[in-house]
C-alpha cells in the first residue's frame, strides 16, 4: 500500500492555544483511519488543515507527494480530498436532487471550461440519480435540504462530499446528531458507498463503537497531539488514551470484522 | 486660531450630532439585526412633535428653559407610540424573514409615515429655533459656538454612557447580549425574546425621535428631512461595524472631523466626504471598525 | 335665416357692422356655444419633498385660486372674462417629484389619459430642461412657471414651449449692481451654496459679473454644503475665518432658514453682510433671525416688490382668503404663467373673429360665425403667444427671448428691517430689462463676461 | 427537443409587444418602454439576489450605462443608436470587472453600503461636472440607428421601443439558460452556503465576480435604454434613492423567473404612475402600502401570484 496523504510537523496555534504540535501522521491508501480525541483535542483542526481551510503555523501536507500545504480547500477538493461536516453544510433551500446536481454541474464543469459550464443536458442527472440510489436519498429527492430530518442531512452531507469522486474522504462525526438505532444503517451505507469508489477514509468520531467497528487504524489526539496511533484494540486500550479520551468506563469488545473486508 | 482648532470643534460638534442620530439605528441592528429604514421618520417625527409642542410651550410664554424638557417628553412621547406600535402592530409578523425583506418593510414603513407626517403638519416648515440661542455661547478663539453645541455632546456622550452601562452592567444588557449572541439559544435558556424585541425598539424609536427633537431647533422642521438623515446615519453604523456601540462612535468621530476638514480646505469635496470615509473605513476593514467575532463555522 | 343672410352678402359695406356684432356676441356671450366644455390644464408642481413648502405648494395654492377667481370672472381688467375665452379651466394637479425620468412620463400620462390641453409646471431646472423636448414630440403647448436656468432657450429652441418668468441671469446682475450701488469699494465677499446645479449656477453667475463689475473683490471662500444638509457648523466656521465683506447664498427654503438659525447666534453677520439671492418667500418665517440691512430678491419683482396695481391687489387679496399670508414669488410665477396663457388664448381667439370678417365676406356670415365661435387650436396660440407682451400682477412682461418663448422682466432688490416684529423691505431698486438680461443671441455667460452691454429691447 | 415554457411565454408576449403596441396609446407604450427599462436592470439584480447578495448602489451602473451613452454626442458628436447602446456595455463591463476585484470580498450590508458608496461617489463627480449640466443633466439625442436616419420620424418612438423589447427578450433568454446551467446554478448555492460550493471544488469569488459583471452590465443596458426613450439623464440616476427602488422593483418581483422582473417592473410602475394621478398628495402613502401588502400576503413576490395561477391552470 502506497501512502497517499502524508503531514509532516505540522503546527497550529490560535493565539496561546496550540491546537496541533507535532504531528507527523502518513495515511496509505484504500485504509479507513479513525480520529478520536476529547473535545478541543485537534481532530477538526487537523481535517481543516489538511482540506486547506487553515493553514498551519509550520510544516505541510503531502498528497500523492505534492505538498499541498499553500493550497486552498477548492483546489485541494479539485485534488481529489473531500470532507464533510459536523454541521453539515447544505444548501439548505434547494431540494436534495438540487443539492447533488450542483455538486455534480461542479465536477462536470471543473477545469473552467465555458463549454461544460453551460451544460445542461442529460448526463449530471443520471450521476445525480446514482449518488440518490447508493445513499438511499431517493425518497427524500424533492424535500429541500433545509426541512430533512438530521440522520438524513448528515447522509446528504456525506453524498455530496462523495460526488466529486475522491480518492480520500475526511468525515467530520459523521454519526453525532444522528441516534443510536440510525447510526449503524448510516455508517454501512457510507462504507459500502465508500468501497464502490474505492475511497481512502479519515474520520472523526466519538463514539468508540463506530470506531472499534470500521476503523483499520486509529490516531488519537490530546492538546493537540497525537497519543496514539495503531490498530483500534491496541490504541483504544493504550492507557492514555483512556484516561484522556475514552475514561475508564468503556471496554472495547474485540472488533468485528466490517474494516477488514 | 489654527484652522486645526475650528477643524477639530466643529468636527466634534457635527459628531456628537451624528452619534445621537444613529444610536437608535445602531441598537436596533445590534440586537434584532433590522436595518431600520423608518428610523428616518421616527427622526421627523420626533422633530415634528418637538417643533409643535415646544412652540405651542413658547407661544403660551412658559418658562423658556421648560422647552428642553418639552422636546424630551417629545422624543419619549414619539417611542411610546410609535415604537409599540411599529413593532407589535407590524414587525413581528416579519421575524425570521430575510434581512433584505426587513429592509423592505421598514422602507415600506417609511413611505407611508412620509406622507402620514406630511397630512399630520402639512408641508410648512416648523420653527423651534429658541432652544438654540437660550443657553448663550462661548467663544473658541476668534469663533462663536453655541452652548446648545455643548448640551448635544453632553447628551451624546450621556446617551453612550447610559448605553454602554446598560448592555455591561446590568442584567437587561446581558440578556440582550445573549440574545444578540443566538437568539434561539437565549429563548431556550428561558429569555423572552419577544419582549426583548419590543423594549429594544421602543428604546431605538425612542432614540431616532430624540435625534430629531434635539435637531429641531437647529433646522427647519419640513417634509424630506427625515430622508435626508437615513443614509448619514446607514454610514455612521456600517463605518462603525455594525451594532457595535463604540463602532458607532468612533465613526461619528471620524465622519465629523472629516467633514470638518474638508469644509475647512477643500469645501467643494463636501459632498463625498462621508461615502470617501465609507468605503475606505471598508476597504481597509470590511466589516466595519468594531466588527463582531464571527462564531466557528465548521 | 339663411337665405335672409344671403341676401346680405353683397352687401359689402354692411361687413364692418356684421363683424362688430359678431365680435360682441362671441366675446361678451361665449358660454351661450355649445362646445363649452371646460379647458384642462394639468399643473405640475412639487407636492412633496424639500421644495414644497416654500415653491410648491404656494405655487399650487395660487394656481387653484387664481383658476377659481378666473373661472368666476373676477380678475381685473384685461382678464375679466371667465376661464379663457368664456371657457372654464380644470386643474389637474400632479406631483413634481421623484426625477426627470418620472416626470417625463408623468407628462405624457397628462397630455395622452387626462388629456388636458395645456401644462403649466415645472420649479426643478432638471425638469424643465427634460420636459421640452417631449412637448415638442407631443405637440403640447407647455408653460414653464418658475425654473431659472438660462440653458432651456439658449441650448435650443422650441415651439410648444414657453416660460413666463425670466431666467436667473438677471438674478446674479441685479444682486451684483445693487451690492455695488450700496458698497462701491467691496474688497471681499463669499459663497454659500447647494453644491447642485442651481447653487453652482448661481455661484459662477455671481463671480463672473463680479469679476466684470469690481475685479478688485476677491472670493475669501466658497461653501458648496450639499443640498439638504441640515447641518451648517463647519461652513459657518469656515466664513466666520475668512472674514468677507458679503457673504452671498443663493440657499431657499429649509437649507436656508437651518443656515440662518445656525449662524445668526454665532454672530456670522456681525463681521459680514449678507445677501440672499432667493430669500424672499421666507423672509415671513425668519422674523428675529434675519439681520438688518441683508440684501433679498425675489428672482424678479415679486411679492413685496411687485408695483401697486389692481392685478397685484387681486393675487394678494385671492392669496391671502386662502392662506392668511402674502403671496411669495413661486405665487406670482404660477399667476404670471396662467396669464400669460390667458393672454395668449384670448387674442389667438381675437385673431380668429378678425379672420372670420373677410371668412364672412368671401363665405358667407354662417361660416363666419362657425369660424368665429371655435377656439382657437394650438397652433394658433403659440402664434399669439410668441413676443406677447402682458400684464402680471408683478408687471408688464415681455415673451422676447428665446425666439420670443422666453419671458423677460426688470427686477428688483432691497434691504431688510425689522419693525415691530415684521420684517419690511426698503430701499427698493428696480432694474430694467436691458441692465440685467442678455439680448437675443448670446448666451448669459457671454454677456456676463462681455461686460454686461445693454441690449436693444 | 421539448421548448421551454418560459421561452415559449417571453416569446409570445416579444411578439404581442412588438404587434399591438403601435395600436394602443402613446403613453401605454412609454410605460412599457419604462418597465422592460427597469425590468433589465432588476434581470441583473435578480441574478444578484440569487446569489445572496443585494446591492444598494446598482444605481451605478445604471447611470454609468446611460451617461457612456448619453456623452458620445457632446463629446464625439455620435449619435447612432447602436454605438451608444454598445459603449454603455463596455463601460460598465469594465468599471464592474474592476470594482468587483473589490467588491466579491464583501457580503450582506457591507456589499451592500460600499456599493452605495461607489455610486454616490459617481453622483458627487457627476454633480461635480457642470459641463454635463451637474444636477440637470443633459438632454439626450439619437439620430440614426443601424445608419437609418430615425431622428423626428413618426416611427421614432417605436423603433427605440422595438429595439428595448429585442434587447429585453435576448437578455432575458439568455439570462434564463445561463440560470439553468452548472454555474448558473451556483448562484443559489453560494447563497445558501459558500463554505460547501468551495469544498465541491468551485470559485465562490469567481462566479460572484461574473455574476456582479452581469448585473452591472444589465444595468447599464437598462440606463442606456432609458436614456435614449427618455431623453434626458441627470445624476439623480446613481443616487441611492434609485438603487433603492431596484431593490424594491426586484424583491417586489420575486426572483423565480426571468419573466418575473418584467413582470413585477410593469405592475410596479403602473401603481406608481397612477398614484401619482389619482393621490398626487399622498402616493408614497398608497406605494408604501402596496408594498407591505405584497410582503405579507405574497412572500414569494408578484411572481407567486403568476406561478399560482399557471399551475391551476395546468
Amino acid at each position: 500500500m502506497s501512502v497517499i496523504l502524508e503531514a509532516r510537523d505540522l503546527q497550529k496555534s490560535f493565539g496561546a492555544v496550540t491546537a496541533a504540535a507535532d504531528i507527523n501522521v502518513s495515511v496509505e491508501s484504500d485504509t479507513v483511519v479513525g480520529l478520536i480525541g476529547s473535545n478541543g483535542a485537534g481532530k477538526t483542526t487537523f481535517l481543516n488543515i489538511v482540506t486547506g481551510y487553515l493553514k498551519p503555523t509550520s510544516g505541510s501536507i503531502y498528497f500523492d507527494g505534492r505538498d499541498i500545504t499553500s493550497l486552498g480547500p477548492r483546489q485541494i477538493t479539485r485534488l481529489g480530498i473531500c470532507r464533510s461536516f459536523q454541521i453539515p453544510q447544505l444548501f439548505d433551500t434547494l431540494s436534495v436532487r438540487d443539492n447533488l446536481l450542483v455538486g455534480v454541474g461542479i465536477v462536470a464543469s471543473a477545469g473552467g471550461s465555458w463549454r461544460h459550464a453551460a451544460n445542461t443536458d442529460s448526463e449530471p442527472a443520471k450521476a445525480v440519480e446514482t449518488m440518490l440510489a447508493r445513499f438511499d436519498l431517493q425518497s427524500y429527492r424533492d424535500m429541500s435540504a433545509g426541512t430533512l430530518p438530521e440522520g438524513i442531512r448528515k447522509l446528504l452531507d456525506i453524498a455530496m462530499a462523495m460526488v466529486a469522486q475522491p480518492r480520500i474522504l475526511l468525515l467530520d462525526e459523521p454519526t453525532s446528531g444522528v441516534s443510536a438505532e440510525e447510526k449503524f444503517a448510516l455508517m454501512d451505507l457510507v462504507m459500502e458507498a465508500v468501497r464502490n469508489q474505492k475511497v481512502t477514509v479519515l474520520f472523526v468520531e466519538h463514539d468508540m463503537e463506530i470506531i472499534n467497528r470500521y476503523t483499520h487504524r486509529v490516531l488519537a489526539f490530546s492538546e493537540g497531539r497525537i497519543i496514539a496511533d495503531d490498530e483500534p484494540e491496541v490504541a483504544l486500550n493504550d492507557p492514555e488514551v483512556r484516561k484522556y479520551i475514552i475514561g475508564e468506563t468503556l471496554h472495547v469488545k474485540r472488533r468485528d470484522s466490517h474494516a477488514t473486508a | 486660531m489654527t484652522t486645526l482648532v475650528a477643524v477639530l470643534v466643529d468636527g466634534l460638534i457635527y459628531s456628537s450630532w451624528l452619534f445621537i442620530m444613529a444610536i437608535g439605528l445602531t441598537l436596533i441592528y445590534g440586537v434584532m439585526k433590522i436595518l431600520n429604514i423608518a428610523h428616518g421618520s421616527l427622526f421627523a417625527l420626533g422633530a415634528y412633535t418637538a417643533a409643535s409642542l415646544a412652540g405651542h410651550w413658547f407661544e403660551q410664554g412658559y418658562l423658556p428653559m421648560g422647552s428642553y424638557a418639552i422636546m424630551l417628553l417629545a422624543a419619549i412621547l414619539v417611542g411610546i407610540v410609535a415604537g409599540p406600535l411599529l413593532e407589535r402592530g407590524l414587525l413581528r409578523f416579519m421575524y425570521g424573514r430575510d434581512e433584505i425583506v426587513l429592509v423592505l418593510v421598514t422602507y415600506a414603513t417609511f413611505l407611508i409615515l412620509e406622507d402620514f407626517i406630511k397630512l399630520v403638519w402639512g408641508v410648512d416648515p416648523y420653527f423651534l429655533y429658541q432652544p438654540y440661542g437660550l443657553l448663550g455661547s462661548f467663544d473658541i478663539g476668534e469663533l462663536t459656538y453655541p452652548n446648545y453645541n455643548l448640551l448635544l455632546l453632553a447628551m451624546s456622550v450621556a446617551i453612550g454612557g447610559i448605553l454602554a452601562w446598560t448592555l455591561t452592567r446590568t442584567r437587561y444588557g446581558k440578556i440582550l447580549i445573549a440574545v444578540i449572541h443566538d437568539r434561539e439559544m437565549a429563548a431556550s435558556q428561558g429569555v423572552n425574546v419577544s419582549l426583548v424585541y419590543f423594549v429594544t425598539f421602543t428604546l431605538g424609536a425612542m432614540l431616532g425621535a430624540l435625534g430629531g427633537a434635539l435637531t429641531a431647533p437647529m433646522i427647519s422642521v419640513q417634509p424630506g428631512i427625515g430622508a435626508e438623515t437615513i443614509v448619514l446615519a446607514f454610514a455612521v453604523v456600517v463605518i462603525g461595524g455594525l451594532g457595535s456601540l463604540p463602532g458607532a462612535a468612533l465613526a461619528a468621530l471620524l465622519v465629523g472631523i472629516v467633514r470638518a476638514a474638508t469644509i475647512h480646505f477643500r469645501p467643494e469635496l463636501d459632498l463625498f466626504s462621508i461615502y470617501f470615509v465609507m468605503a475606505a473605513v471598508l476597504i481597509a476593514r470590511p466589516k466595519g471598525l468594531f466588527s463582531a467575532q464571527e462564531a466557528r463555522k465548521i | 335665416m339663411n337665405t335672409v343672410l344671403r341676401a346680405l352678402r353683397p352687401l359689402t359695406t354692411g361687413l364692418f357692422s356684421i363683424a362688430a356684432i359678431i365680435a360682441v356676441v362671441m366675446l361678451a356671450a361665449p358660454s351661450a356655444q355649445a362646445s363649452d366644455k371646460p379647458i384642462r390644464i394639468g399643473l405640475v408642481t412639487f407636492l412633496s419633498g424639500p421644495a414644497a413648502g416654500p415653491f410648491g405648494v404656494p405655487a399650487r395654492i395660487a394656481a387653484e385660486a387664481i383658476v377659481e377667481s378666473l373661472n368666476a370672472g373676477e380678475v381685473p381688467a384685461p382678464y375679466g372674462s371667465i376661464g379663457l375665452s368664456g371657457l372654464p379651466i380644470e386643474l389637474v394637479i400632479i406631483d413634481e417629484a421623484g426625477g426627470a425620468t418620472k416626470q417625463v412620463a408623468e407628462f405624457r400620462n397628462l397630455v395622452e389619459r387626462q388629456k388636458v390641453d395645456f401644462v403649466i409646471g415645472y420649479i426643478s431646472s432638471g425638469d424643465c430642461l427634460a420636459i421640452p423636448p417631449v412637448a415638442e414630440e407631443l405637440k403640447k403647448l407647455t408653460v414653464l412657471f418658475d425654473c431659472g436656468t438660462p440653458r432651456v432657450f439658449e441650448e435650443a429652441s422650441y415651439k410648444y414651449v414657453f416660460r413666463t418668468r425670466p431666467h436667473a441671469t438677471m438674478d446674479a446682475v441685479a444682486g451684483a449692481r445693487y451690492l455695488l450701488e450700496t458698497r462701491p469699494d467691496l474688497k471681499s465677499y463669499a459663497g454659500i451654496n447647494q453644491n447642485y446645479a442651481w447653487g453652482q449656477d448661481s455661484w459662477k453667475d455671481w463671480t463672473a459679473v463680479l469679476e466684470v463689475l469690481r475685479p478688485k473683490a476677491k472670493v475669501t471662500t466658497s461653501q458648496m454644503p450639499k443640498f439638504g444638509a441640515g447641518q451648517y457648523g463647519a461652513e459657518i466656521s469656515a466664513l466666520m475665518r475668512s472674514r468677507p465683506e458679503v457673504i452671498h447664498s443663493s440657499l431657499w427654503g429649509g437649507d436656508l432658514e437651518a443656515f440662518m438659525l445656525q449662524s445668526t447666534p454665532r454672530g456670522l453677520f456681525r463681521r459680514s453682510d449678507l445677501l440672499l439671492i432667493a430669500g424672499e418667500p421666507n423672509l415671513h418665517r425668519l422674523v428675529g433671525n434675519i439681520p438688518d440691512g441683508t440684501i433679498v430678491g425675489a428672482r424678479g419683482p415679486h411679492g413685496v416688490f411687485a408695483p401697486k396695481g389692481k392685478l397685484n391687489d387681486w393675487l394678494r387679496r385671492i392669496y391671502k382668503a386662502k392662506t392668511g399670508r402674502e403671496p411669495n414669488y413661486p405665487a406670482y410665477s404660477a399667476a404670471q404663467a396662467f396669464l400669460g396663457l390667458k393672454a395668449a388664448y384670448e387674442r389667438a381667439r381675437l385673431e380668429k373673429v378678425k379672420s372670420a370678417i373677410p371668412m364672412a365676406a368671401v363665405e358667407g356670415v354662417k361660416e363666419g360665425m362657425e369660424q368665429a365661435y371655435q377656439m382657437p387650436n394650438t397652433e394658433e396660440v403659440i402664434a399669439a403667444f410668441e413676443n406677447l407682451t402682458f400684464e402680471s400682477p408683478s408687471g408688464k412682461v415681455m415673451m422676447k427671448l428665446g425666439k420670443g418663448h422666453q419671458a423677460v422682466q426688470g427686477t428688483a432688490y432691497g434691504t431688510t428691517r425689522t419693525v415691530g416684529g415684521k420684517i419690511i423691505i426698503e430701499n427698493i431698486k428696480y432694474y430694467p430689462v436691458e441692465q440685467v438680461q442678455p439680448p437675443e443671441g448670446i448666451s448669459s455667460i457671454d454677456w456676463i463676461k462681455g461686460g454686461l452691454k445693454p441690449g436693444r429691447w | 427537443m421539448r421548448i421551454d415554457r418560459t421561452i415559449i411565454v417571453l416569446t409570445a408576449a416579444m411578439a404581442a409587444l412588438l404587434a399591438f403596441t403601435p395600436f394602443l396609446p402613446n403613453w401605454a407604450m412609454f410605460l412599457f418602454t419604462v418597465s422592460l427599462c427597469y425590468g433589465v436592470v432588476v434581470l441583473g439584480m435578480m441574478l444578484l439576489v440569487r446569489t445572496g447578495l443585494v446591492s444598494f448602489g446598482h444605481g451605478l451602473y445604471y447611470c454609468l450605462g446611460a451617461y457612456a451613452a448619453g456623452t458620445l454626442e457632446p463629446l464625439f458628436g455620435i449619435t447612432e443608436l447602436a454605438v451608444m447602446i454598445g459603449s454603455a456595455v463596455a463601460v460598465t463591463a469594465i468599471v464592474s470587472a474592476i470594482l468587483a476585484l473589490l467588491l466579491r470580498k464583501y457580503r450582506d450590508i457591507f456589499f451592500a453600503m460600499l456599493s452605495l458608496a461607489f455610486s454616490m461617489i459617481l453622483y458627487g463627480l457627476l454633480v461635480k461636472t457642470s459641463s454635463l449640466g451637474s444636477t440637470d443633466g443633459f438632454n439626450v439625442t439619437v439620430k440614426t440607428l443601424f445608419g437609418l436616419h430615425i431622428a423626428d420620424t413618426a416611427y421614432e418612438r417605436y423603433l427605440i421601443f422595438a429595439l428595448t423589447v429585442l434587447i429585453c427578450w435576448t437578455c432575458a433568454v439568455l439570462m434564463h439558460f445561463y440560470l439553468k446551467s452548472h454555474r448558473g446554478r451556483l448562484a443559489e448555492a453560494i447563497r445558501d452556503n459558500e463554505l460547501r460550493v468551495e469544498y465541491m471544488g468551485a470559485s465562490v469569488a469567481n462566479t460572484i465576480h461574473l455574476h456582479y459583471v452581469m448585473s452591472a452590465v444589465l444595468a447599464g443596458l437598462g440606463g442606456a435604454l432609458m436614456a435614449v426613450s427618455v431623453g434626458h439623464i441627470d445624476p439623480e440616476m446613481a443616487y441611492w434613492t434609485t438603487s433603492g427602488e431596484f431593490v424594491f422593483i426586484t424583491i417586489l418581483s420575486g426572483t423565480g423567473s426571468v419573466l418575473a422582473p418584467f413582470l413585477g417592473a410593469t405592475i410596479f410602475e403602473s401603481i406608481r404612475s397612477f398614484a401619482y394621478e389619482y393621490s398626487p398628495n399622498t402616493w408614497q402613502m398608497a406605494l408604501g402600502i402596496t408594498m407591505l401588502m405584497v410582503i405579507m400576503f405574497l412572500p414569494g413576490g408578484l411572481w407567486s401570484l403568476f406561478k399560482r395561477a399557471s399551475r391551476r391552470v395546468a
